[in-house]
């Protein structure tokens, strides 16, 4: 189990590979990655805010919450903050497990979770400013069917 | 009592400083809230509408009326946006 | 829109940082992938059958499907054929979507068909001989939820 | 009607060949399995009971009464186990 929150960019595919080899005889893995993207075109860049110390916690409460529901031999969670640039990965989550559903299901949770209980916070900045990025109320509905 | 408290993202930004320590004799979260509004005007702007923050006592979630007793950190942001 | 059947292995973490990088301005990025697991200790290989033609028409099949069903910007499939070790990359999907719930589910229905619809079959070799993998049926009752 | 007949997995090897191609004049997929259960052994065997194997006309999963009119390709394999 591993959570890693970082300044530095990540390398998805590198990392996919080796979280799949490490779990060995899982049999099914599941990731996920956020990227920064451009809706409109007007994007120039992001911030994302953390707290430091409560991103740990809130991150190590949420992977013992879905080993504690599903069968996983395995969870990895990567989040950027700081400074990051259109199409950059924000973050990523893995998941490995002996059955597909439960991979799936951890994975979809974490994110449902990382989104609206870890303490992040993302600024856009595009050519005629900059703002927080609201929370959306489908994220926070997303958490009632856990 | 002593507290230090965090200020994060648009929170931040109208209070104009990322962490203080304050003073306080306050026995919940928003009697704390309310000793802040009652300071300066960039409290009771930035605290105005509590449906729009989050607190956290010692890095951990909670309501508005949490008690303080035995906190060392209190912290106020907006709705979290990771992933 | 990718589907490819191989014998060759193929680089999982390449794979999808490939595919996240041409899925710009998604935002939401899922990967299932497939190992060979040896439960026991006494996998020494899997020989995987399928049906040339077929299979690409009913990956096709399944893809469109998906992407009928929900707001995909990418997906992909790789399905390997003939004889894997044990630890090797069976097959990858991923999806991309600037939903996250929509990634999820599309890349959870494409592995659901996938698995009880695209003609391949499974044949283990173990030290005390070889045999076909039986359909479970919960893969069959995994198709009812769609 | 000239049919060709491809096998899978444990069908294939139970039949002993991978394709063959059969001159038959069968209205439906179980006319036709009758058919090859009536030839030999291995045909009867492989097709004692129908409920472990499927059956594709011209690549498209079918059932077992599917009509064989204007069909050219019939294959039968096991429940399939990709993924």
């Amino acid at each position: 189990m591993t959570i890693r929150v970082q300044a530095q960019p990540f390398d998805y595919g590198a990392e996919s590979n080796a979280f799949a080899r490490s779990s060995d005889g899982a049999g099914a893995i599941v990731t996920f990655c956020g990227v920064v993207r451009d809706n409109d075109g007007t994007l120039r860049g992001m911030e994302i805010e953390h707290y430091p110390g409560m991103t740990e916690r809130a991150l190590s409460t949420i992977e013992a919450e879905a080993r504690s529901r599903w069968s996983l031999s395995d969870a990895l969670i990567i989040h950027r903050h700081g400074a990051l640039n259109p199409g950059e990965m924000i973050m990523m989550v893995a998941t490995a497990s002996r059955h597909r559903a439960d991979a799936f299901a951890a994975a979809e949770f974490l994110m449902d979770y990382l989104k609206s209980r870890a303490p992040f916070w993302k600024k856009e900045r595009t050519a005629t400013g900059e703002g927080w990025v609201e929370a959306r109320e489908a994220d926070e509905d997303a958490l009632k069917r856990w | 009592m002593t507290l230090t408290i965090l200020y994060f993202a648009w929170l931040r930004e109208r209070i104009g400083l990322p962490r203080e320590t304050v003073q306080t004799e306050a026995a919940t979260v928003a009697d704390l809230v309310d000793e802040l509004r009652a300071r300066e005007e960039r409290y009771a702007f930035t605290f105005a509408d509590l449906k729009a923050v989050r607190v956290a006592l010692d890095q951990e979630l909670t309501d508005f009326d949490a008690p303080l007793a035995g906190v060392r950190e209190v912290a106020f942001f907006p709705p979290m946006t990771g992933g």
